[in-house]
């Protein structure tokens, strides 16, 4: 596992981010994604409206996940850096909002810029915290950065329980956090209030996250993850490149923590496990490395697919002896098969899938002017 | 008055083995200066000196006279590039994403405004792709830009890494071993371009040459330094060389066609 | 002083068993170039099997045997049937794929077994013997001890001296190249996973008895501990391995017993970093490469 | 096909994905005797040694080793049927001893001894890799690089030899020696060899046939002094 | 705000039909936590089939969904929600673990979702003002750690005391129930253990060369295991008192297998039957409960609590009657008077959601663990450790509970 080639692209294909050719891009960068994100806030709020609360808290928790997801999608897929700690950087965003809200909340102070707040503080309090673990990581390669990130992944919820009388130990802080604005009515559901706000929050990331793949940053994440001798020779600074790329990975990381925390109103070390550090692993993976919107598969997976495998598992009609074996037990081994299964008949990931399709499909029309 | 990078005694030692022995060498603005030698010599290791690969035990460095402590992400900003043995281009990007890199050190859009989009890195952008499909283009490449540089051919893929290292507007190039790999007449190509290097309109540049490829070394360079074990066993013009007994006895020897009769 | 003689017995010998561990690791790593995350799952599965064997036989001989067999087949299934389809051109599918097996393996071991502890059986006395008035080293431990440096030495030796460690090394860093050179690399691939399982197998024998028990997440800890044990020895090095496992288990040992058991995470990291930093690829790192 | 052809290839089509590179070749090289392949960057030489290898399948064709077909014999087969190809690129593994990569080369064989002996006598054949027995792969200069891999593949005594460009990267001293090697070879040992190069000169001058290729075909297949000597020929297919 | 909010008021009430009641819970069913645990809700549940066999409550067939949040409490929050959001169930019961159920508090409490029976000690759990929804189950870490400090101090009077403790609350505030009884300074070595490090040789270690006499266990079972194991290995044996979470004798022997000899005379602390009382018309009841309606799994502690639970909300709805709503339950189980399985006071009021509020002693002796001496009672507070002397009650002939 070299990080150097911890991520080469699909051979026959380059990860130009956009997927579109280089050379027309003309207008704005930042008008063209603004653009989608908007197109993509509307769909969201028509989407708000028109599903139950349950799926609305489901998009949420999607939302706050793709901002983990694509943080780490930038660091591992284009700048070829391993990450098993990304769970740390988000539980370090999510202790610093319930902080950050609790300290509001006892003061009294309410309104609506409290949140941002909160979050901006999470996500300057997991730069920090990247910056330091970026510094360490820009010195290691493949297996033994995965060592060190590891450890963080362990290290850092473990803290919690060291300092106990700041984070409460296992049983974690709560996270205040006001109701909707009376200005959206009285009987506003909580839960699409929840996804407006994460929503926002997430696409914002998004938006900026993007810029930067389409500017010369992204170039640079990309050139010294395929071959740093030439990116040095080619006037980049590989380290500067690298604890660049894995602050804002953290940044965005942060956020995602963050956000979890608000929807969740409460953080625990527990939440923040090493299996949540190899899940996000998982995630960007299984969506495909190095794209956003393999980002977005792999946190869609990531909250689909328990609840999917939970209800295939409930539809079996089975004798309590065997229920008692199965029970928890046949939705983590239906996850773990279609992992290895992904893995083994799309090695790109749901996102290398669906382009091969689509340029498949694109080939075989039959009005293809050359 | 320019008077170019200079080493002075440089020595380089791997464990008990010497690479580098002794070698003080010149390279002059706008001149083509080929190092030569038996495989293993150290000219490569050379190379690794002057883009600080490679820190030397004993000797010095001098570019136009000023101490000169290379390293190797600041070299394009001092007007040095250099291409890889091998090739060394960056798989995941296109051609012309390859050669834009050569130029990272010129962008001058800082991080805020490409995390925002703003104009000015959009500019930025679209002043670096010019440069480099204009370079692409005198190469003769600019087809490719789209491409990924594993689906191409050869001998194109080494004028896409001579292309990112022009793409940096050195000063000085140093080549290593562009040759390798190439027929006759995309050497001869190569020869042609390498001698009007020095004499570009925009961005002249002196060049500093490792090739094994005699035809080429001798139609292009206007100096040659040879080494041998690590030091320099000869210097002077292309002609003083190959009439060398030296030379031909540690490097040329006899011909594919004595020596195989 | 005492307290540091008996700290310092406890963390070897701990530190003896993550070794065990760790070495598995490494061999994997230096056989296919794979961190296996499912080293853990693997083991625990071969041990449930030698748990079997030997309640229904009542002989812990045969079920040790019986472990290290259904490790060695165990690893060789895997690789067959999982690792040989997965596209290894980027290093973390392979990852990815063996996190699938750690959950699908637990997930079956916990329907198999259920997710009660079963014990763990030590074949000698873990009782310490005291020299002294202080607890030194039991017949348990001296028995892991012996077992691993037979483990090491032999690995050593085979991957150093014989042609079959050759050409798994050979096969591992460029297995075109070592086709070419009539070196059959499924085979060796193969052989590699069926000898770093059954050494996880083997290590699992050892560690379980010191643990809680055998469970189906019996080995996650000491997963963790046996990779940072690795790579604070170096991925590629046996006996380095073996330094870091007793390096991690002193660690342990010794903040738990004198600073507080909670701050053992944090000093792991702090080792780790201390290694690293000084040392990217760990204390037995090979000769650096030459990139250019 | 004579009892003397030691490779025969007949319709091979080969490629990486849906258009084939090699386009129905067809070619013989007796035992004994050295072919050179040459061809401009692109023509489908390193294709055409990498399909006879078993690296890539081909989609359809014939390759004969000395009368036996090879079609489904695995590449790891092919040293114990007397074929060593020296890949383009040279194929060091960097992470073992020049000594290991040596060894290498000689473990399939049975008799021990003698692959001792091959190898000492590659140690004489290229002295630098004897001063650098305990270096690793790729601590070596890329010639030094290029003289273990060419090594390495002698030590397996092959009979045939399939080599992409050995000249790369060599001084040329080096070359002309490696040259006559070949040339020593053949006539010692009844060495084959089939011999990929850019090198066109060297190569003809050495070689017993000359091959040239362009965009996946074989264009000519004539006797190298025929090639070096034909000036018609040689404009009409080398350029030169 | 909106006292009469969609879905509360008026008549539909989430999880009730007029022939169904649906509850869920949430439980460690797989990972490393689960050990144990995995059991109670089938337990719970199969006690609940058994009652639907028997007609169920008010004509009411009891649902009970119980989803795996494999001890994270990222999991707990999305079952949680799932639970309420998504299948409507009434009333959350029984779920398990500090860390888990502490996120859910809250989104429980603006949902207005009665949360029943939490399954841990903690006491969180007995918040009214806070929580007014929140009841708790088992009896506190504190209480427990002051009863087994009261057995120190009157049974092993002028013994050196020592404590090992999980660093959590479960630790804490059983530590802090046993210097409430035995003094601050009484304790001489304090030890904590984390679950992420298996090696308790150098808390064992510290105890041995201190000379303790008697070791306070506040552990789960696979750390009293580890700790009788490992002190055994160092040839140190103290008198154990052990937490109620890390007593349950069969769990123990089987962990330590061939070692399991090794606890006997360890004391422990329960308030339900043990399972091997064969002749407690209890354990007869939920026996037969078990064969039928729960495969006939392996029946031990955990069974017993998973249908105690079960039985005390099924007498919980009884009060509530037939016009069932969430308030109602509220105050049906704020009305207290429970009398069930138990050996100690449940002690439900307007004032006090906490649970059980006693234990009684167990000892190992020749590998049987049974009960000895009285009962006793005692608040988390500082209140003295008395004996409690009621008559425990005998079930109902059917094993169902009917309106008292
Ligand atoms: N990092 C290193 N460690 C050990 N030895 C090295 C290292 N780098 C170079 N050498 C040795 O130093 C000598 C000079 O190497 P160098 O690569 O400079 O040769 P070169 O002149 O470029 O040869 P070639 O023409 O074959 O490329 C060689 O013998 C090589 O083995
Ligand atoms: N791995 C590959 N995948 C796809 N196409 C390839 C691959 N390797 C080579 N090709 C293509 O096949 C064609 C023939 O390549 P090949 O390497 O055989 O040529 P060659 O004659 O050896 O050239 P050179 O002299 O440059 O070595 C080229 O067009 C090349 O782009
Ligand atoms: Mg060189
Ligand atoms: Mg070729």
């Amino acid at each position: 596992m070299s990080a150097t080639r911890a991520a080469l692209p699909p051979k026959e294909q380059l990860d130009d981010p956009g997927g579109r050719p280089v050379d027309r891009r003309r207008g704005s960068t930042l008008l063209r994604h603004l653009a989608v994100v908007l197109a993509a806030g509307l769909l969201l709020v028509a989407v708000s409206y028109s599903v139950e609360p349950f799926r609305n808290f489901q998009l949420a928790t999607v939302a706050a996940y793709l901002c983990a997801t694509a943080g780490l999608t930038v660091l591992t897929g284009l700048n070829g850096q391993l990450s098993l700690g990304h769970g740390a950087l988000m539980a370090t965003g999510a202790y610093t909002v319930a902080l950050c809200q609790t300290a509001f909340a006892d003061r009294g102070m309410t309104g609506g810029w409290l949140l941002p707040l909160s979050l901006g503080a999470a996500i300057v309090s997991t730069v920090a915290v990247g910056a330091v673990v970026g510094v360490a990581a820009a010195r290691l390669r493949g297996p033994y950065l995965a060592g060190v990130t590891l450890a963080v992944a362990v290290v850092v919820p473990a803290l919690a329980v060291t300092f106990d009388g700041v984070f409460n130990g296992e049983q974690g802080l709560s996270v205040p956090v006001e109701p909707p604005p009376l200005s959206l009515g009285p009987y506003f559901p909580y839960e699409r209030w929840q996804l407006w706000v994460t929503g926002a929050a997430t696409l914002l990331a998004l938006l900026l996250l993007a810029n930067l793949i389409r500017s010369r940053y992204g170039r640079t994440f990309r050139a010294v993850r395929d071959d740093e001798v030439a990116a040095r020779l080619a006037g980049i600074h590989v380290a500067r490149t690298q604890v660049l790329a894995f602050v804002v990975s953290a940044a965005t990381a942060g956020l995602g923590g963050a956000l979890l925390a608000v929807l969740a109103q409460s953080v625990s070390p527990g939440a923040f496990s090493l299996t949540l550090s190899l899940f996000l692993l998982m995630a960007v993976v299984i969506g495909g490395l190095g794209r956003l919107t393999g980002a977005l598969w792999g946190a869609v997976l990531l909250v689909a697919l328990p609840d999917l495998t939970h209800s295939v598992t409930e539809m079996l009609t089975l004798s309590p002896a065997v229920a008692q074996r199965l029970e928890g037990n046949l939705p983590l081994a239906i996850f773990g098969l279609t992992l290895i299964v992904v893995m083994i008949a799309a090695p790109g990931g749901v996102q290398g899938l669906l382009s091969r399709l689509g340029r498949s499909l694109l080939a075989r029309r039959p009005t293809r002017r050359s | 008055m320019e008077r170019g990078l200079e080493l002075h005694h440089i020595g380089v030692r791997f464990g008990g083995l010497t690479a580098l022995d002794d070698v003080s060498l010149r390279v002059p603005p706008n001149r083509v200066v080929g190092v030569i030698g038996p495989n293993g010599a150290g000219k490569t290791t050379l190379f690794n000196v002057i883009c600080g690969f490679v820190a030397p035990e004993t000797g010095s460095l001098t570019l136009d006279g000023r101490p000169l402590r290379p390293r190797p992400h600041r070299l394009t900003r001092l007007g040095i590039a250099r291409t890889l043995q091998g090739t060394g281009l960056f798989a995941g990007l296109s051609v012309l994403e390859n050669v834009m890199t050569g130029a990272s050190h010129t962008a001058r859009a800082g991080f805020v405004p490409a995390l925002l989009g703003l104009p000015a890195s959009d500019r930025d952008e679209r002043r670096l792709r010019g440069d480099a499909l204009a370079i692409l283009d005198e190469l003769g490449i600019a087809e490719h830009a789209e491409a990924a540089p594993t689906t191409l051919p050869f001998a194109v893929r080494q004028r896409v890494a001579l292309a990112r290292a022009l793409a940096a507007r050195p000063r000085l190039l140093l080549l290593d071993e562009p040759a390798g790999g190439l027929g006759a007449d995309d050497i001869a190509e190569l020869a042609e371009l390498v001698r009007q290097l020095p004499r570009r309109e925009t961005d002249p540049c002196a060049v500093l040459l490792v090739e094994h490829h005699m035809d080429l070394v001798m139609a292009v360079c206007d100096e040659l330094v040879v080494l041998d074990f690590g030091r320099v066993i000869a210097a002077g013009t292309p002609d003083e060389i190959r009439d060398d007994p030296a030379v031909t006895d540690a490097y040329l020897g006899a011909t594919v066609e004595e020596a195989s009769q | 002083m005492d307290r540091f003689v008996f700290l310092t017995v406890d963390g070897l010998s701990r530190g003896a068993v993550y070794a065990a561990f760790a070495l598995a690791l490494v061999l994997i790593w230096r056989a296919a170039r794979v961190v296996n995350f499912a080293q853990g799952a693997m083991a625990v599965a071969a041990a449930y099997v030698a748990y079997t064997v030997s309640t229904a036989t009542g002989s812990y001989w045969l079920g040790f045997v019986v472990a290290i067999v259904a490790g060695l087949l165990l690893g060789a299934l895997v690789d067959r049937v999982v690792m040989r389809h997965v596209d290894h051109a980027s290093p973390l599918n392979p990852v990815i794929v063996a996190l699938g097996l750690v959950l699908l393996i637990q997930a079956v071991l916990g329907m198999v077994y259920g997710s009660e502890f079963r014990p763990a059986e030590a074949p000698f006395s873990r009782s310490a013997l005291t020299v002294g008035g202080v607890a030194v080293l039991s017949p348990y431990d001296l028995f892991v001890f012996a077992t691993i440096g037979v483990v090491v030495s032999g690995l050593a030796w085979m991957f150093a001296r014989t042609p079959v460690g050759l050409r798994m090394r050979a096969a591992a860093f460029a297995p075109e190249v070592s086709r070419l050179l009539g070196v059959n690399v499924g085979g060796m691939l193969t052989l590699g996973w069926a000898l770093a399982s059954g050494v996880g197998a083997l290590a699992a024998m050892l560690v379980l008895p010191t643990e809680l028990g055998l469970h189906p997440h019996a080995m996650d800890l000491v997963f963790v501990s046996a990779f940072t044990a690795a790579v604070v020895g170096g991925l590629d090095s046996p006996p380095g391995a073996v330094v870091g496992g007793l390096a991690v288990g002193l660690l342990l040992s010794y903040v738990s017993g004198y600073a507080g058991s909670d701050l053992t995470p944090l000093a792991v990291l702090v080792l780790l970093l201390a290694v690293l930093l000084v040392r990217p690829g760990g204390l037995f790192a090979p000769v650096a490469a030459r990139r250019v | 096909m004579t009892a003397t052809d030691l490779l025969v290839v007949r319709g091979l089509v080969a490629g990486y994905g849906a258009a084939p590179v090699l386009r129905a070749i067809d070619l013989t090289v007796p035992a004994g005797t050295i072919a050179a392949v040459v061809g401009a960057n692109g023509a489908g030489k390193t294709t055409l040694l990498r399909a006879l290898s078993g690296m890539i399948r081909p989609a359809a064709g014939q390759v004969l080793l000395a009368g036996e077909d090879l079609r489904g014999t695995p590449v790891e087969q092919l040293v114990r049927r007397g074929m060593a190809h020296v890949p383009e690129g040279r194929g060091v593994i960097s992470e073992l001893t020049v000594d290991e990569n040596l060894r290498l080369g000689g473990l399939w064989r049975r008799d021990r001894a003698d692959a001792g002996r091959a190898l000492d006598e590659v140690y004489q054949l290229f002295e630098p890799l004897a001063r650098r027995r305990r270096h690793l792969g790729h601590q070596l200069s890329g010639g030094e690089r290029q003289m273990l891999a060419l090594g390495r593949a002698l030590v397996g005594r092959p009979r045939l030899l399939l080599l992409d460009e050995p000249s790369l990267g060599l001084a040329p001293r080096v070359v002309a020696r490696t040259m006559a090697l070949l040339r020593q070879l053949r006539d010692r040992t009844g060495l084959t060899v089939l011999l990929v190069e850019q090198n066109v000169r060297s190569a003809l001058a050495v070689a017993d046939q000359g091959v040239v290729m362009s965009l996946g075909r074989v264009v000519i297949a004539a006797p190298a002094v025929q090639l070096r000597d034909d000036v018609d020929l040689r404009h009409a297919y080398l350029g030169f | 705000s909106g006292d009469d909010g969609p879905g509360s008021g008026g008549a539909s009430v989430p999880g009730v039909t007029d022939t169904e009641i649906v509850v869920g819970t949430h439980m460690p069913l797989t990972g490393p936590a689960s050990a144990g645990y995995s059991k109670i809700a089938p337990a719970t549940k199969a006690y609940f089939d058994y009652v639907n066999a028997n007609g169920g409550v008010h004509g009411r067939k009891i649902t009970y969904k119980i989803m795996d949040d494999g001890y994270n409490p990222a999991n707990t929050q999305q079952v949680v929600r799932q639970l309420v959001l998504q299948d409507k169930v009434f009333a959350v019961l029984n779920g398990l673990g500090t860390p888990t159920h502490t996120g859910v508090l809250d989104f429980l409490k603006s949902n207005r979702v009665p949360d029943l029976f939490v399954a841990s000690g903690s006491r969180s759990w007995d918040q009214p003002d806070k929580y007014p929804g929140t009841f708790g189950f088992n009896p506190d870490y504190t209480v427990e750690g002051k009863i087994l400090a009261n057995y120190a101090k009157t049974n092993l009077a002028g013994q050196k005391v020592c404590f090992l403790g999980q660093d959590d609350d479960f630790g804490r505030d059983s530590l802090a129930g046993v210097e409430k009884v035995l003094g601050a300074t009484a304790v001489a070595v304090k030890q904590t253990y984390v679950t992420s490090n298996t090696n308790v040789a150098p808390q064992i270690g510290a105890f041995k060369a201190a000379g303790c006499q008697v070791v306070v266990l506040a552990t789960v079972p696979g750390f009293t295991a580890l700790s009788v194991g490992t002190a055994a290995r160092l040839g140190f044996k103290p008198q154990w008192l052990v937490s109620n979470v890390g007593a349950d004798h069969p769990t123990l022997a089987k962990q330590l297998g061939a070692a399991a000899p090794l606890l006997e005379g360890m004391v422990g602390t329960n308030y339900l039957p043990m399972q091997n009382e064969t002749a407690n018309p209890w354990v007869q009841l939920f026996t037969k409960v078990n064969k039928e309606h729960n495969g006939d799994a392996p029946f031990d502690g955990n069974t017993v609590y998973g249908m105690s639970v079960g039985y005390l909300f099924v007498q919980v709805l009884l009060a509530a009657g037939k016009d069932l709503t969430r308030e109602k339950v509220l105050d049906a189980v704020q009305k207290g008077g429970y009398q069930g399985p138990g050996l100690v006071p449940l002690r439900f009021s307007a004032k006090d959601h906490s649970g059980y509020g006693g234990q009684r002693l167990s000892r190992v002796s020749g590998g049987v663990q049974s009960y000895f001496g009285p009962a006793y009672e005692t608040d988390e507070a500082d209140g003295a450790v008395n004996e409690y002397t009621a008559t425990p009650a005998a079930p109902p002939a059917n094993g169902v509970p009917t309106v008292s």
